[in-house]
């Protein structure tokens, strides 16, 4: 049933898969563990990057119609697990198999550091996560999306919940139930609907699967927005509101894993199917041609607004990262929403350029929990004395947030500007200009406080924490209450740099994701 | 009307007067003994006599043995039965009714 | 003697009688494991005999098997006729009953008094003897009087589960009196048929009734109808008809519950699509009567109520129970709609249902045979104690949610499209993924308890269940992954069933 | 008999049967609901053998005196309902029986047959048996918790 | 010479209606037991007045049946009500 | 007004007004042994519609087993009902006067009763009853057909079945491959595929077969034609059997063997048995033999059978009974004679014929296989009627309250 061949899309599949079997067989030696994770993420980024230059091919496009799919099975007739590599996927691929790389170096540090129980099944699910991205990344057809999709929600599960208190089972559960009901309700439901109205077509192509049923009026154009409606929504990952809710619940979760959902895997994962089926199933021309695609930009523009409102209030500092990545997200919608090429690349580029910048921000925020056992935006006062490299950090990833050169964050802004005028949008363009207004807003004061503000004196003082952001304050870490700290564990430390150097590289060499971003802009009918 | 077939009538009119007197004395009788004797002593013989008048009209030799066996049967179990319930009563310390009144 | 014997073309006779034989026999068997290895060895003799026959009627010309019993000609005698869809859930029942046999050892051992197990394995074989013939049957009547030994034995297993708690007795009193006024209109109905059709051979009545000048507006067979659906609903568990199953399938024996929710209403509803589909046929049934928009009404509505039900349990075979309420609605909603991706993904999920509950009773056995127990509050903390065990239980409930890759998803993927094709039967899509996200609901309040709760007492210091009772559980769940990775060969034949059912012709 | 009056017999058993389904829904002991089962079976017994009566027929077994001769005694009733119920009468007393043992066994560990009795101590065993198990929800067991720790 | 037949049957059939009554008013359960046990005896000859009526008088079989179950059906109850149990 | 009439209606009054009082009467007791009586007046029902099979059975087994199953019950459960305060259950009333009205409406578009005109009586039987009383081939040679008998379509349909079909001989495609294989799963050798009515063997079924064997159509339909249902009937007992051993027979070590309570000690009673008992044996056994020429067969002489085990019993006190009948002969002896009777069919099987197909135990004369095969199945189910009544009372009346 499942074809054990070692073309380059299904390693990357079985690498993770293996590694997570060598990881729970490895558990009781802890450094073999994470020696396997290492490996295992070294391997990944060498084959995923294995596969670039063949995507980056000038003539790509004109081989991938003829690229024979990549089988994995055959669930049903007519339905099947297919793997094929186009350069959006591609792009994914290499940001989410590079980042893990680094956040399992973080996850050594933070993990350790914190003495934190059920190591073994943190890496193991984490390795199951990656494995579920690549699927998700390669995906041919919309079923086999579906499939890692719903896999990735089931293997971040367990790390969501990881430290099984109250909260964390209240949080999970809430990520759970939003993820699952808008998939399984909506996304299942438009894609049994796709299967259906296209008769049993679900591969995904430039341009869509529509073109045909569309041209000879059996699919009209209300049920093409309903259609469109159910995907927008069933795709919950992409946090556009009102079904943003679980994420900042999932903050509950150990730092590496919030990184590694709001940076890497999940919520990219969101936009990135959300950009997929608008170029690879409706096709941004039969949008724009039926119009029925219009309502997304000011949802979108919505959602961003809103969401910076709401992390300006925030007190803990992964909400307001979390709010922040609402918001970011919704900077993807609104570029994949104005479907034109040039907004298809700055959606492209946005998802690698808030890549780099926002698990920079969680390094940091994990690091600052790590060595000072604090959660809390208020209590970061000083903070930047005592840890600089990790205020550094995290100064260059708000930077990147706001959009400010020379960080990644700036590229996709420019492109999405760019497209913005090209479309003539000025709603988007007066959102864009806003919320860059509030991500500075929201983000400066904090790198204000940590460097210029004084340390405050009184430090054994049982200290506040809000209602609603009680993160990881077990009873054991009291004790040694942060009055003496300096700067993390080492491999947290070099995790975050390396990130924060990576944001600011991103600004000044994006050749290969701009190539990549260009190339399925290439591919647009 | 054959000959056979009038003596039939007759015993199964004859039959038909005690089953129906009996029944009637089971119903009216004001207590339990008086009703066994009604019931018990019917029976049997309003039976019988209907099966012996059946057995007048019937041609075949078989059936015939058959009938009597039937009236035979009756005849032991009946009885049996009747004493059966009686003695039960008895032991259950019911006692029959005088005109005195219900003990 | 045996020179003239052919194995093959007695298969579908074979299939039943077995079980007879072997049944009766099971007494002779003394005592200690000899029932259990005779009883194993006569179902998995059965589950050979129905792969077999699966092989066959696939390579049959005509699409189906006809064996005329006593060789008197079908129209005179009783007449076995298996087509695709006995068939499969010929195969569907021995399958899960050889399997859930081979579990059933550890814990009747400690469940049943031990000087019984021969009585116990006897009426468990003849449980399934009845289920199979129920099954194979192309006559109407032969149909009542093996529903009538299956419910029997049921009854009698049920009570079993006495010396663990005596609501089981209560249990199957009740179902017993259901069982046998549901039994009882089927037959009923049976009889109206026959007044009308003067045949009890299924075909020849379809043949008769479709003869019949004006059959929409001939009350007899309108009375007939709704009875046979009001029997054959509380037989399969229909939902306001569903009363019984809860509590049956909680406190009957753990190896009961698994075999009970994996073939009992199964078989339930086999006979429904026999009586609507093969006797009434498509166009009385769903076109002139209003019989797609009654069942998937109930359909719907069960789905809805007993999830919200489910999840409102502690117990875990009563979660389960209510749980298998639910899922029959989604078999039944698929035939309800009348067309080919429905009743395939109705007949599909036959199979799924019985493949994962199956398996998540016998996790849930495991449970109570390690704990004596089986709430939320004992299996905290289990997932590192009874790891396999627990895997399989959540892996079920993967299936149950119909997440991709599980048997429940092609189900799921079936029905959704059949709901989608048919004309104003989109609420049923919704209902279906709305049932779905029920199904996590329950599924997950036990992935929490057992993975991110730590345990108390002494379910602290519980192993593994034995190897006896998990490999035959991960065989049913190695099952519904399988064929929720790879769904060509069950897809094939429920397509094949629904086509033939809908078509009229075998 | 034509009209109503040709199909009474039909209705005197549907008018047997729902005495049946009466007592079983109306009462609540066990034992009479067990009877009452039976009276209800018993009315489509007898609807199936109305079925197989004829005008002038009779009973379907053909006249064999010993001699050999055979005759011919006019249209027989038909035999076949009445092979289906001998079959049904058989299935109903295996019903009744096991019945009345569960009806024992009942009576041996609840002390009644009443149904509403019975039903009223099953509902508080399946009461004790939610609370044993329930105090699964860790976000409630800590809310819990801390409500306690307030009021101390 | 039927409907000679069929007046007894009737007359049987009315008589049964009293013990009918007999059995249900009690007042002792011995009076229940007794008129079951005459409508027993009735049904005897009942049935063979019926093969009589239809022209099959072959069947006297089953009369012997209902006095054999009669009759065993009546000791049954009287051990019960004598011994307080069966067996 | 005919007399199957007039005495239908005044029976089915009593028998209504029965089923009033056992439903509404307050004792248990007086409910069960009403009971008996409405299965005695049940039977003279049946009786008087010539249905002598199933008034048989419906005596020996309503008026017989049941009643002395429901006092045995009455012994542990005792004889009151607890006092309802509403008499009356409207609901219930509601619910049941829905159903009855659904029914009667479905009964008006019925062929009225006895009409002869009725699919049942002219459709499949006719055709099953002239085999039965013995055309030979189609030649009313000892009798004319009944009324309404379509020579010409049952010469049709003879001809059907006689005529041998041949096997198709291109017919390969069993060979195929088929999915089975492709997915991996056992792949045995099948010899041939089989074809309905593709093989000889239908005319192994003469015509004539049950000519001068089976007068008794009744007992040719229960034991041939539908002897498959009747091979379950009897499994049914039998699990009905086997279920009350599960539920009720004490432990072993608790000892089933008590004295129990003896009635011997009346003269009267003893002598009575003791002179009825042979008696009752005998006819037992006459009924199970002479199944096939009148009414009775396996079922009713097995419940004779037992019933003779049961008065034994209730005289002589269970230790005595358990000394003819050990418990553990009487649990073989259940399955036994499900085993005659599935054996029976089996080794028709076996001899290379269709299950239950009795004319291959006697190639030569097909109908004297026929005979002996359903003589075989009905010993077969008196063996196992009579033992599981007997093992039902014994359970019932075994288990002492405590």
């Amino acid at each position: 049933m499942i074809h054990l061949d070692v073309s380059p899309p299904l390693l990357a599949l079985y690498l993770p898969l293996l590694g997570a079997l060598l990881i729970s067989l490895a558990g009781r030696w802890p450094n073999l563990r994470e020696l396997v994770t290492l490996l295992t993420a070294g391997a990944l980024l060498y084959v995923v990057a294995g596969m670039a230059p063949a995507i980056l091919a000038p003539d790509f496009w004109a081989s991938y119609a003829r690229a024979p799919a990549l089988k994995l099975a055959e669930v049903l007739p007519g339905v099947w697990l297919e793997l094929k590599v186009e350069p959006l996927g591609m792009l994914f691929a290499l940001i989410a198999s590079s980042l893990w790389i680094l956040n399992s170096i973080y996850s050594i540090g933070y993990m350790r550091g914190n003495h934190e129980k059920n190591q073994t099944r943190f890496y193991v699910c984490f390795a199951l996560a990656i494995a579920s991205v690549m699927g998700l990344a390669f995906a041919g057809n919309l079923f086999t999306l579906f499939v890692f999709y719903e896999a990735l929600t089931l293997t971040t599960y367990p790390l969501v919940a990881h430290k099984g208190s109250a909260e964390a089972i209240r949080s999970a559960r809430t990520y759970l139930g939003i993820l699952v009901v808008t998939s399984v309700c909506f996304l299942l439901a438009g894609i049994i609907g796709t299967y259906v109205f296209t008769g049993g077509d679900m591969t995904f192509r430039p341009g869509g699967v529509f073109t045909r049923v569309l041209a000879d009026g059996s699919l009209t154009a209300p049920t093409l927005g309903l259609l469109f409606i159910l995907y927008m929504y069933g795709i919950g990952k992409a946090a556009l509101m009102p079904v943003h809710r679980w994420l900042p619940a999932a903050m509950v979760a150990p730092t590496p894993v919030s990184a590694l959902l709001h940076a890497v895997a999940v919520v990219k994962a969101g936009v990135f199917t959300v950009l997929k089926v608008i170029v690879y199933v409706f096709g941004p021309a039969a949008l724009v041609r039926y119009g029925v695609g219009s309502w997304l930009i000011y949802v979108a523009g919505a959602t961003i607004l809103i969401a910076s409102c709401i992390a300006l209030f925030q007190d803990n500092l992964k909400r307001r990262l979390a709010y922040s990545t609402v918001s970011q997200l919704s900077y993807v919608i609104i570029a994949a929403a104005l479907l034109s090429p040039l907004s298809i690349t700055a959606a492209a580029l946005h998802i690698a350029a808030h890549a780099f910048g926002k698990i920079t921000l969680f390094f940091a925020a994990g690091s600052i929990y790590t060595a000072a056992h604090k959660t809390e935006i208020s209590q970061l006062d000083g903070i930047g004395r005592r840890m600089p490299v990790t205020m550094a950090a995290f100064t260059i990833g708000s930077l990147s947030m706001i959009g400010l050169p020379p960080t990644a964050g700036f590229v996709s802004k420019w492109y999405l500007l760019q497209a913005t005028w090209e479309t003539d949008a000025p709603f988007v363009l007066v959102v864009v200009i806003l919320s860059t207004l509030l991500n500075a807003a929201y983000f400066l004061p904090i790198v204000y406080r940590a460097f210029f503000v004084a340390e405050p004196k009184h430090h054994h003082e049982p200290h506040q924490s809000s209602a609603d952001g009680d993160f990881g304050d077990d009873a054991d870490h009291h004790g040694h209450d942060a009055h003496d700290h300096g700067e993390a564990p080492w491999p947290i430390v070099v995790a975050l740099s390396c990130t924060a150097v990576a944001t600011i590289v991103f600004f000044f060499y994006s050749d290969l994701a701009i190539g990549l971003a260009n190339q399925l802009r290439s591919g647009l009918p | 009307m054959h000959w056979n077939e009038v003596v039939c009538t007759v015993l199964l009119a004859l039959g038909c007067v005690i089953n129906f007197s009996g029944s009637y004395g089971v119903l009216k009788f004001p207590d339990f003994y008086a009703r066994l004797h009604a019931a018990g002593k019917t029976d049997s013989l309003a039976q019988v006599l209907i099966l012996l008048g059946l057995v007048f009209v019937t041609p075949d030799v078989l059936t015939k043995i058959k009938l009597m066996l039937v009236a035979f049967i009756l005849l032991i179990v009946a009885p049996t039965a009747t004493f059966a319930i009686t003695k039960a009563a008895h032991l259950d310390g019911l006692r029959p009714w005088t005109r005195g009144g219900r003990q | 003697m045996l020179d003239a014997f052919e194995v093959v073309p007695n298969l579908p006779v074979l299939v039943v009688t077995t079980p007879l034989i072997g049944g009766i026999l099971t007494i002779a068997m003394g005592r200690g494991k000899g029932p259990w290895a005779w009883a194993t060895l006569i179902t998995g003799l059965v589950f050979y005999f129905t792969v077999l026959l699966m092989q066959q009627v696939l390579a049959a010309k005509t699409g189906y098997i006809s064996y005329e019993l006593g060789n008197w000609p079908r129209q005179w005698g009783i007449e076995y006729r298996v087509d695709a869809l006995n068939a499969f859930i010929l195969l569907t029942v021995a399958g899960v009953s050889f399997v859930t046999t081979l579990y059933a050892q550890k814990s009747v051992e400690k469940e049943i008094p031990q000087d019984r197990h021969n009585f116990f394995y006897a009426v468990w074989v003849l449980a399934v003897c009845g289920l199979l013939g129920i099954t194979v049957t192309g006559d109407a009547f032969n149909v009542y009087v093996l529903l009538e030994i299956s419910s029997l034995t049921v009854y009698a297993l049920i009570a079993m589960g006495k010396d663990m708690n005596r609501q089981a007795l209560t249990a199957s009193l009740r179902y017993l009196i259901l069982g046998s006024v549901g039994a009882s209109f089927i037959l009923l109905g049976i009889g109206y048929l026959m007044m009308v059709t003067g045949t009890l051979n299924m075909e020849d009545m379809h043949d008769r009734l479709a003869a019949l000048p004006d059959i929409v507006h001939h009350r007899t067979v309108l009375v007939a109808f709704a009875f046979l659906l009001v029997g054959l609903g509380m037989k399969m568990a229909l939902f306001p008809l569903h009363m019984w199953l809860p509590k049956a399938y909680t406190y009957a024996p753990s190896a009961v519950s698994a075999l009970l929710s994996a073939t009992a209403t199964k078989v339930g509803i086999y006979m429904a699509f026999r009586f609507l589909f093969t006797i009434f046929g498509v166009g009385f049934s769903f076109v002139a009567m209003p019989a797609s928009v009654v069942l998937s009404v109930a359909a719907c509505a069960g789905i809805l109520v007993t999830g919200v039900t489910a999840v409102r349990q502690t117990n875990l075979k009563r979660m389960l129970a209510y749980s298998s309420v639910g899922q029959l609605g989604y078999i039944v909603a698929g035939f309800a709609l009348a067309n080919v991706h429905g009743v395939a993904g109705s007949v599909i999920h036959i199979f799924n249902h019985a493949v994962m509950k199956g398996g998540m009773f016998m996790a849930a056995g495991a449970i109570m045979y390690r704990l004596g127990r089986c709430d939320l509050r004992a299996i905290r903390g289990l997932g590192k104690r009874m790891p396999l065990t627990m895997a399989a239980f959540v892996a079920g409930g993967l299936g149950l949610v119909g997440f991709p890759l599980t048997a429940g998803f092609i189900s799921k993927w079936y029905l959704v499209q059949g709901a989608l094709e048919a004309p104003h039967m989109w609420p049923v899509a919704a209902v279906v993924l709305v049932g779905s996200l029920l199904a996590v609901a329950y599924t997950w309040r036990v992935v929490e308890a057992a993975y991110f709760q730590e345990p108390e007492g002494e379910s602290a210091l519980v192993t593994e269940a034995p190897l006896s009772m998990v490999a035959p559980m991960w065989i049913l769940i190695g099952a519904s992954v399988y064929f929720g990775v790879s769904a060509t060969f069950t897809g094939e034949i429920s397509m094949r069933a629904a086509k033939s059912l809908l078509g009229g012709a075998p | 008999m034509t009209g109503a009056l040709g199909i009474y017999n039909y209705w005197i058993y549907v008018l047997l049967m729902m005495i049946g389904l009466y007592g079983v829904i109306a009462k609540p002991n066990l034992i009479k609901q067990a009877i009452a089962l039976g009276l209800f079976q018993t009315g489509i017994f007898l609807y199936y053998i109305s079925m197989a009566v004829i005008d002038g027929g009779t009973a379907p077994v053909w006249t064999t005196i010993l001699d050999g001769a055979q005759k011919y005694e006019g249209p027989y009733d038909n035999p076949l309902p009445h092979v289906l119920i001998l079959t049904a009468i058989v299935v109903s007393v295996s019903v009744l029986a096991v019945a009345l043992a569960l009806i024992i066994n009942i009576k041996r560990t609840y002390g009644t047959i009443e149904y509403d009795e019975l039903e009223a101590m099953d509902q508080a065993d399946k009461r004790a048996d939610y609370q044993r198990g329930q105090v699964v929800d860790a976000a409630d067991d800590v809310e819990h918790r801390l409500e306690g720790h307030h009021h101390a | 010479m039927s409907t000679v037949y069929l007046i007894t049957a009737v007359v049987l059939i009315v008589g049964a209606f009293m013990l009918l009554y007999r059995a249900l008013a009690g007042p002792t359960v011995y009076d229940t037991i007794l008129a079951t046990n005459a409508i027993g005896t009735k049904t005897i000859v009942f049935v063979t007045l019926l093969g009589y009526i239809s022209g099959r008088t072959e069947f006297i079989d089953m009369a012997i049946i209902y006095a054999l179950i009669t009759f065993i059906t009546t000791i049954a109850i009287l051990k019960y009500i004598e011994k307080g149990r069966l067996d | 007004m005919n007399a199957v009439v007039l005495i239908d209606t005044l029976l089915l009054l009593l028998v209504t007004a029965t089923a009033v009082a056992i439903v509404e009467v307050r004792s248990l007791y007086a409910s069960s042994i009403l009971t008996g009586i409405y299965s005695l007046l049940m039977a003279l029902v049946w009786v008087n519609m010539h249905s002598m099979d199933v008034s048989f059975t419906e005596a020996a087994v309503g008026g017989g087993i049941s009643t002395i199953l429901l006092i045995g019950t009455l012994v542990h459960v005792g004889r009151e009902e607890k006092p309802i305060k509403k008499r009356l259950h409207v609901p219930a009333l509601v619910f049941t006067a829905l159903t009855g009205a659904a029914l009667i409406y479905g009964t008006l578009d019925m062929p009225r009763f006895g009409d002869p005109a009725a699919p049942i009586h002219h459709y499949r039987v006719p055709e099953m009853m002239a085999q039965t009383v013995g055309f030979v081939n189609g030649t009313p040679g000892k009798q004319k057909p009944p009324e309404g008998f379509d020579l010409e379509r049952y010469r049709r349909f003879d001809g059907r079945v006689t005529g041998p079909i041949p096997a198709d001989p291109t017919d390969t495609a069993w060979r195929e491959k088929s999915i089975l294989q492709t997915e991996g799963l056992i792949v045995p050798q099948v010899r041939a595929a089989h074809e309905p009515h593709a093989e000889p063997g239908h005319h192994l079924h003469p015509p004539d077969d049950f000519n001068g064997h089976v007068p008794n159509s009744v007992t040719s339909l229960l034991a041939a034609y539908r002897g498959y249902d009747t091979m379950f009937e009897t499994t049914v007992i039998f699990t009905a059997g086997v279920s009350l051993i599960l539920l009720l027979r004490r432990p072993r070590r608790e000892g089933y063997l008590q004295p129990g309570a003896v009635m011997s000690d009346q003269v009267i009673l003893r002598v009575v048995t003791k002179l009825s008992i042979p008696f009752i044996l005998i006819f037992g056994f006459y009924v199970i033999t002479h199944g096939e020429l009148g009414p009775g067969g396996g079922f009713q002489g097995g419940v004779v059978l037992a019933t003779a085990f049961i008065l034994y019993a209730l005289i002589f006190g269970r230790a005595a009974l358990y000394r003819v009948v050990p418990p553990p002969v009487s649990d073989m002896l259940t399955g036994l004679g499900v085993l005659i009777y599935s054996g029976t069919g089996a080794v028709c099987m076996l001899l290379g014929g269709k299950f239950l197909d009795y004319s291959m135990l006697n190639p030569e004369l097909p109908g004297d296989g026929e005979s002996l095969g359903m003589t075989l199945v009905e010993y077969g189910v008196g063996i196992t009627v009579s033992m599981v009544m007997l093992t039902i009372f014994n359970q019932l009346a075994e288990e002492r309250s405590t």
